[in-house]
């Protein structure tokens, strides 16, 4: 688009046709992963190295940028360019970078401490702005690297090391807030359904625009089991929504249970016909289904997972380097005429 | 050039040096405006020139009060000139507010023209005149000139069908008209130029032409002066000359650093007086593949320029004071991360908000120190509004060489203020040197250091085999990897801050203004050049062994600092603050530098400087700025 | 005090006056309480102590590799001391990559223990030995102590029931028998401690008291021991002692501070390493009225510290280096506001997020200089961990006296070292003065100041006639409304440095270590004082006529400092950065401090300032850390 | 509550029964108001200060926190305490304030720069505690301090200072973060409207736990009839809906059209029957109708205007009060025993 004034690397092309074959190998680096043995992280990198090659991005054209905090450690075990920054701004960096550099495929990495406490309002605007990031918050409701404080999305009550007679703030949702922000793509997955965990990534990396991802995430330290109740294997079919794009809102071993809508109040029903079941739609532009989605909360409902919205919208970085490609469209400007642009007069 | 015929030739011309005229009036009533086309006039007529624009604090104030002023100054004269003067020799007043906040400051038997209709009982309860001092004999010192701008325009303009407030809008051009009669200045570049801004607007050009003709005209007929001034044009160097502002000059500084580089200049910022313009003024280049990012807040602007400098590209933030206390924590992560990363700090008067259209120099040391840890940097300081071209490249040639942050440290003084500018040859500013890093097999060490600039290799994501992991942790040396090692942090910790001082290999030899010994060194650094430069120049001219010193770069020193500063009987360092450059100085030499602060919102006078050199001299007592008791004690 | 009864009287038992001992191992075998458990049984017992926990990284690292290696150090001795030791005599050795990271330190001739069974191939691997360090006789200068630990435990708790896994866990009892024993210490005060500690599991308890009796009887039994060794009490000074953090102290002091002033204290926050500790202590403190808001950031926190503090509360912001960085800006409001308001920074290794764990003194310019514009605040740096309480109370004395910000300087080595305390009488400290304003009738100027210490007067809102308005824009010092006067502003920003300034007539005579003038003056702030003070007695031991004095109150400086610095040929300054403290001497005094920096997450070790006081007294040549080469170059 | 440890100011009381008799000229200080004529702001002012001798608070009682922007210059208008903060952090100030002086009324004034710009995160956080506190955002889609950049609720292609060919960002809508974020009262208003600016005001000054509401403001120097289309007087029957707990949603110069709900989505329908339209319901526990207004963007939808949701919920400050109180309850502690709290021993 722009090759004036673009940065002068030539091989920065997504998918080109002569794509190595990667395999998971080819996305694990050489540092020794530092997470507490048992922790959640494990899986989602797994699964992250697992998605990578299959994404038809060359390995140097990918970017993990991360926050502060035990999941922002992540970008050191993926074979790629990393960049650990700072507490909470993992997102302005990969503002920055993907709008000078919208070749590359960019990932963000955060957790509920990182992206929703600190980095909050970087958050709101990335979302808003829909720059074509993938940005996977690990909420595990604890701040994991500081050694266990309550975070924004602790339940009200919760004793941790700084509230140890409990905490008196409600949480927030990290869906609601993406949905308000108006996040393109908003989804929701565990650690420990690895295929679901997958699919997911899958989809968000492929999503163009901005793609918001909460992993729920189990800190086996400072709060351990803090999804068991509806993560566990056993209970999972009765416990959680898997969200499946134009198929009815069915959940339970046998398929039971359904979601049905009352006036605008979701409702739980058993034992329905499958056409009374309200229908999944991710990619209505309108995001009221997800809204509603967002707001179920357990144990009053099942907890929703999968991809609330998908919609397409143009990127940011597009817009802009439209209106740098507009500018350009005389040709290659003479810096000599800028000088000499406004008023001059000779003394001679 | 144009010179005017002087169609009176009965009136008596008397030739001026220098004169500095103030305009002032409410904030509506157009006063930049006015003070701008009479510098623009100038410049052209081939005077040297220096204006000083001071706008009414950030807040909106009521039509007709006291805080509501807005006044421009402007010195033009036939010799070189420095400052936009001390004291105005001509005090245009549009309203009673103005005249208050004002009069003051114009020098005695100065020549005062008001707007007499303005001065109604409403307008001077609003500016607290207990009687019209236009009647009560208080301004005799003066030469009083009552003119009824309000009428005589509206008179002007009564064929034109406009409203009576529209046509109170071109009150501003009356009074212009009838300062350029004056100064015997054609009406030829204002007509050519409100052509230029009012094009759709055909109806408004014609009131401000007609109006502006009825002032000159005025002041050709009305025999209200005695007088009118000539001041020849300047002995200017031959060349093609523009108009330049100081954040004018720095955005076209990027944008030239930008083009010699080859590389795209990415701008993160969140506006904030008085560094906005510079976003204004890049947000329009986008010709030249600049990309302007106006982030949510100040450190969304510092890390979208980390993450573009990351990507290879040139990361450029700017702001105010309290957006560099914001950006701190940030540019630490450039420091750690050895990236190219400008910062601009265009500085106004704090502390906190403080006073945000005024100038200051109090952030010096927080650009030197406000980072945790070991945080060096480098810092540059333009002196003039046209230095800042200059200044912006050599902060980007900087940054780019030794992979490191820069902080460009300009204020509001030099960021507002303009001059006429000599075009420089673009074409022959040497390219600026970069290189990314380049996959040569094998391992690569993101922390291998250029052996002379001791700079990182610039890896962008891109490039196959140069995978790597950067961040705010500690890095090892040999690999790149975290460490936590002793030694290691030792070391890369000195490498960095070594880093910083080896730029100053590169300094050019300080000029030094008089000669390179005496009894006395005045130095300085930022917006204060013009205002040492001429009281040092004056005090050589009585005969004092003075010479001064203005910083540009002052992180690292230029390397014959010390020893220059050993030639000197004595140190004296003015600054708008309560004392930064003087204590780097007395720290590092040892040199018993004397600080003479001001911390005022306002720059220096010539004559507040010349007053502590006498001092120092002993041609006089002990100097005392006017702002007793420096306890600041109110009450009991 | 118990002595416990020596069961084998026939071994040899040599009195030693101090003893160093190291404990290591990974993160998870338990160092920091095996450190903490001796360290209790030796206060108990009367010796003098001191301690220095050395955490791995904020980032977790696998099990059995050397980023997870967990240290705790302490010295303990039958004299008074200063610091932990420079090196262990001592090292207790859990696993290869604690034997790896830290033998280098041992003394020659030291006593190793290690745990040989965790020398297997997996973790010898993991700790990138390529062979086995307790055969190849490497470590031959050493005195060699191999003990089974693991095994030993599990045998001991074969009769428990519990998984191997579990009984794993008890491994670092077992070592802390075996030392206990080492040193004729009973076994009462862990004891006392594991019954309270686990209370609820009994099994656990169960199971550490069965290791820590089998690893004491082992040492009882085993004849591996050449000698057992003792350090008698210290001639402490009578009194009810009792063990204290540097961040325990730290919220001690706080709250003693708020129920001295009769004020509640509210603790606005955002968790970070080292500072968190605060956080927790506070939080447990509700009783004593204190509210703690665990903010979303570091800007939340202080900024409704400000809130709190502009209510009449004590409001109180506590972080490290990268959050004072962030809350700078609102620092400045409550500098202009001129509220009274403490902020800790417990200082860590930098820049940006640096080190996080480990210790530096980087933070002090920071502190002074880090924020827009002319920005004066008090600073104050404890020098010991006990001392935390004590300069945190002096904190608020001058914040609610003077209507000033304080910055409480702390580091990492004060706030997570410990040392026995004997407890102070509380009520021998003085209320702390404030006084809100109130309503005398007629005009409220909330700018005006008291004569004797400038404060202005404290408005909570809430009381009739006093309402008014504050901010961040300069104010009138007469009115307290808006006020852009230069020569206002001139004063005002006076009168805030002067009120700083004037806290100095309150600053007691500095304390000097040795004689009052000789040819050596040490100076230093914070951390450094035990290794400071340590070197310069050792010096006077050697008949050299050094002294040191350490700064507790930075900013303003005490006011007899410039005298005592004139009365020495040569100052040193001794500090964990590239030069703070002595920038701010020579700038302040011109004398021609020498500086002495170490940055590399570690204290100065004694020898570390021996080496440097002997170089600059002559007695050896130039000093070096051992860190070169200095310029970090890597490669070529 | 706690006596002991809480501030030595003895008549800050809520409510008394000799509460003066004020008029609106006790609210008027004697500070020059510094706004351009013709501004929004001035409407604002002037509601507030005729509602706040009706809220039966002590004026010495109240308290007006701000941060920085036109709007923020608000607190030096009315005759009590105030405080002109920094950029983004009224709410921050407000936050502790209202922790350690919960007698207190206090209002923040924010911009929709100050509050949805630099300050969004804390706006999230301080929503989700619930403190007591009323948050008037003056939203004009505009920086106007700064002189006329454009702002996060500006709309896409608007050219400003900083946008000279149009912005590439999709607004953010205040109400929609509000909620999302779990705010208990949720409003929106008009300056143009000043019996409903009044009425809106006077609600969420009485609302007990955190108050939001927008006002749409007109900065007739920068962002000129940014919401003319809809607040002028003759179309604002047809363009506005004004939101009514309990009734009908209709508007219409004669109330002709309706709001319904056609699944989840709502539709405008013409001259409908009363009943068929949807009943407005603020004070539903769940905030999906909320959403769903929230979501009702102009021209496709009436703006619709009132009371989104105000709900009841326990504040911050008195679950943070109650357990001070806890710990209390034991008698005044002494801090010598503190002291000597854990393990000591005695030398002699
Ligand atoms: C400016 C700043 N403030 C605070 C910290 C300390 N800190 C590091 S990580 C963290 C919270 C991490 O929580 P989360 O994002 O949930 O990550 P997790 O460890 O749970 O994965 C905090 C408070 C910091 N590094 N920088
Ligand atoms: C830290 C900081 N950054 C930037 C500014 C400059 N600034 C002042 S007000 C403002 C925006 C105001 O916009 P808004 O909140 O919408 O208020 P309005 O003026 O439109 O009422 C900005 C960017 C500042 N004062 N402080
Ligand atoms: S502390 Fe929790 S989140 Fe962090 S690595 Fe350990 S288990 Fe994982
Ligand atoms: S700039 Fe706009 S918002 Fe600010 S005072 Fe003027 S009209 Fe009002
Ligand atoms: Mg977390
Ligand atoms: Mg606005």
């Amino acid at each position: 688009m722009t090759t004036a004034y673009s940065v002068p690397i030539d091989n920065g092309s997504l998918i080109g046709d002569d794509l190595p074959v990667y395999t998971r190998k080819d996305f694990v680096s050489n540092q020794e992963v530092r997470w507490c043995p048992g922790c959640g992280d494990y899986g989602i990198l797994a699964q992250m190295q697992k998605m990578l090659p299959n994404l038809g991005v060359r390995r140097e054209d990918l970017v993990f940028i991360s926050g502060i905090g035990c999941s922002s450690r992540f970008p050191y075990y993926v074979e790629t360019y990393g960049f650990h920054s700072i507490h909470g701004r993992a997102l302005t960096l990969a503002s920055g970078l993907k709008v000078t550099r919208p070749e590359l495929k960019v990932f963000v990495i955060t957790g509920d401490g990182d992206g929703l406490s600190i980095g909050g309002n970087h958050l709101l605007h990335a979302m808003r702005r829909n720059l074509d990031l993938t940005v996977v918050l690990f909420n595990n409701r604890i701040y994991g690297l500081t050694k266990g404080q309550y975070s924004p999305t602790s339940e009200i009550g919760k004793i941790t090391k700084s509230s140890p007679v409990g905490t008196t703030e409600s949480p927030l949702s990290p869906i609601k807030i993406a949905l308000a922000a108006g996040a393109t793509f908003v989804a929701r997955t565990i650690d420990r359904d690895i295929k679901h965990l997958e699919q997911t990534l899958d989809a968000a990396a492929r999503h163009k625009g901005i793609s918001f991802v909460e992993v729920y995430q189990n800190c086996n330290v400072f709060n351990d089991n803090a999804f068991a109740a509806f993560t566990d294997k056993e209970v999972r079919q009765d416990k959680m929504l898997y969200l499946e794009n134009g198929k009815p809102m069915r959940f339970g071993s046998n398929n039971e249970h359904g979601i049905r809508l009352n006036g605008f109040m979701p409702e739980v029903v058993h034992d329905v016909a499958d056409d009374s079941s309200l229908i999944h739609h991710d990619t209505t532009a309108n995001p009221v289904l997800a809204s509603i989605l967002a707001g179920m909360d357990y144990p009053e409902y099942p907890v929703p997972v999968g991809i609330f919205r998908a919609v397409d919208a143009p990127t940011y970085e597009d817009l802009v380097s439209e209106q740098v490609a507009h500018a350009q469209a005389g040709g290659t400007p003479d810096f000599n005429s800028l000088l000499r642009g406004g008023e001059t007069w000779v003394v001679d | 050039m144009t010179t005017p015929t002087l169609t009176r030739p009965e009136q008596r011309v008397e030739e001026l040096e220098r004169v500095t005229i103030r305009f002032c009036g409410d904030s509506g009533d157009g006063m930049q405006l006015t003070g701008t086309q009479f510098t623009r006039t100038a410049a052209v007529y081939g005077n040297d020139l220096a204006t000083y624009p001071d706008f009414p604090a950030e807040i909106r104030a009521p039509t007709g009060s006291l805080p509501g002023v807005s006044g421009f100054q402007l010195s033009f004269a036939s010799t070189e000139i420095y400052t936009p003067g001390d004291a105005p020799d001509v005090l245009v007043a549009m309203n009673p507010a103005a005249l208050k906040t004002n009069v003051g400051d114009l020098v005695e038997t100065g020549l005062l023209i008001v707007d007499e209709a303005e001065f109604n009982a409403v307008n001077l309860k609003k500016a607290a005149y207990s009687s019209n001092p236009l009647d009560d004999g208080s301004l005799a010192k003066y030469q009083l000139i009552r003119i009824d701008i309000t009428h005589n325009t509206e008179k002007a303009l009564a064929e034109t069908g406009l409203s009576v407030k529209d046509k109170f809008r071109s009150r501003n051009f009356y009074a212009l008209g009838v300062i350029l009669w004056l100064y015997g200045r054609s009406l030829e570049t204002t007509t050519r130029w409100a052509e230029q801004q009012f094009k759709r607007r055909p109806d408004v050009l014609d009131a401000n032409l007609k109006a502006l003709s009825a002032g000159y005209n005025f002041g050709e007929t009305a025999e209200l002066f005695h007088a009118r001034y000539e001041v020849k044009p300047a002995p200017v160097k031959p060349g093609v000359y523009r108009h330049i502002s100081g954040n004018e000059a720095t955005a076209l500084g990027f944008v030239a650093a930008s083009v010699k580089a080859g590389l795209p200049l990415f701008y993160g910022s969140y506006p904030i007086t008085p560094a906005s313009d510079i976003l204004h003024e890049l947000s329009k280049l986008k010709s030249f593949g600049v990309k302007t990012f106006q982030a949510e807040d100040e450190i969304a602007a510092v890390g979208a320029a980390i993450g573009a400098a990351y990507g290879g590209a040139m990361g450029l933030t700017g702001t105010s004071g309290p957006g560099l206390a914001l950006k701190s924590e940030a540019i630490n992560l450039a420091v750690m991360t050895e990236l190219p990363l400008v910062i601009v700090d265009v500085q106004r008067a704090g502390p906190s908000t403080g006073m945000p259209t005024k100038v200051e120099q109090s952030d010096l040391l927080q650009a030197m120190y406000g980072r945790n840890g070991d945080s060096h940097v480098v810092i540059l300081a333009p002196q003039t509004p046209s230095d800042c071209y200059f200044m912006a490249i050599e902060a980007w040639r900087i940054a780019l060489k030794y992979m490191v942050p820069v902080i460009f440290l300009s204020d509001g003084y030099v960021a507002n203020g303009s001059e006429p500018w000599r075009i420089p040859d673009f074409d022959s500013i040497p390219k600026l040197e970069w290189k990314y890093a380049t996959n040569k097999g094998g391992f690569f060490n993101p922390y291998e250091r250029d052996p002379e600039t001791l700079a990182r290799p610039w890896a962008v994501p891109g490039q196959a085999g140069l995978e790597h992991r950067v961040g705010g942790i500690e890095k090892s040396s040999e690999t790149g990897d975290i460490s936590y090692d002793p030694g290691n942090h030792h070391r890369m910790t000195m490498a960095r801050k070594e880093r910083v001082e080896r730029v100053a290999r590169e300094i050019p030899p300080t000029e030094i203004n008089g000669p390179d010994s005496g009894d006395l060194l005045v130095v300085g650094w930022g917006g204060t050049y013009g205002a040492i430069t001429s009281a040092v120049n004056r005090a050589r001219g009585r005969g004092k062994k003075v010479s001064s010193l203005h910083l540009r770069y002052i992180n690292p020193f230029p390397p014959d600092l010390g020893e220059i500063l050993s030639r000197f009987d004595k140190v004296l360092v003015p600054e708008l603050n309560t004392g930064n450059l003087v204590w780097m100085l007395r720290a590092k030499y040892l040199v018993d530098a004397v600080p003479f602060n001001k911390i005022a919102g306002q720059p220096f006078k010539i004559r507040e400087i010349t007053g502590k050199i006498q001092e120092l001299l002993g041609e006089s007592g002990p100097y005392e700025l006017g702002f007793a008791p420096a306890s600041g004690l109110s009450g009991g």
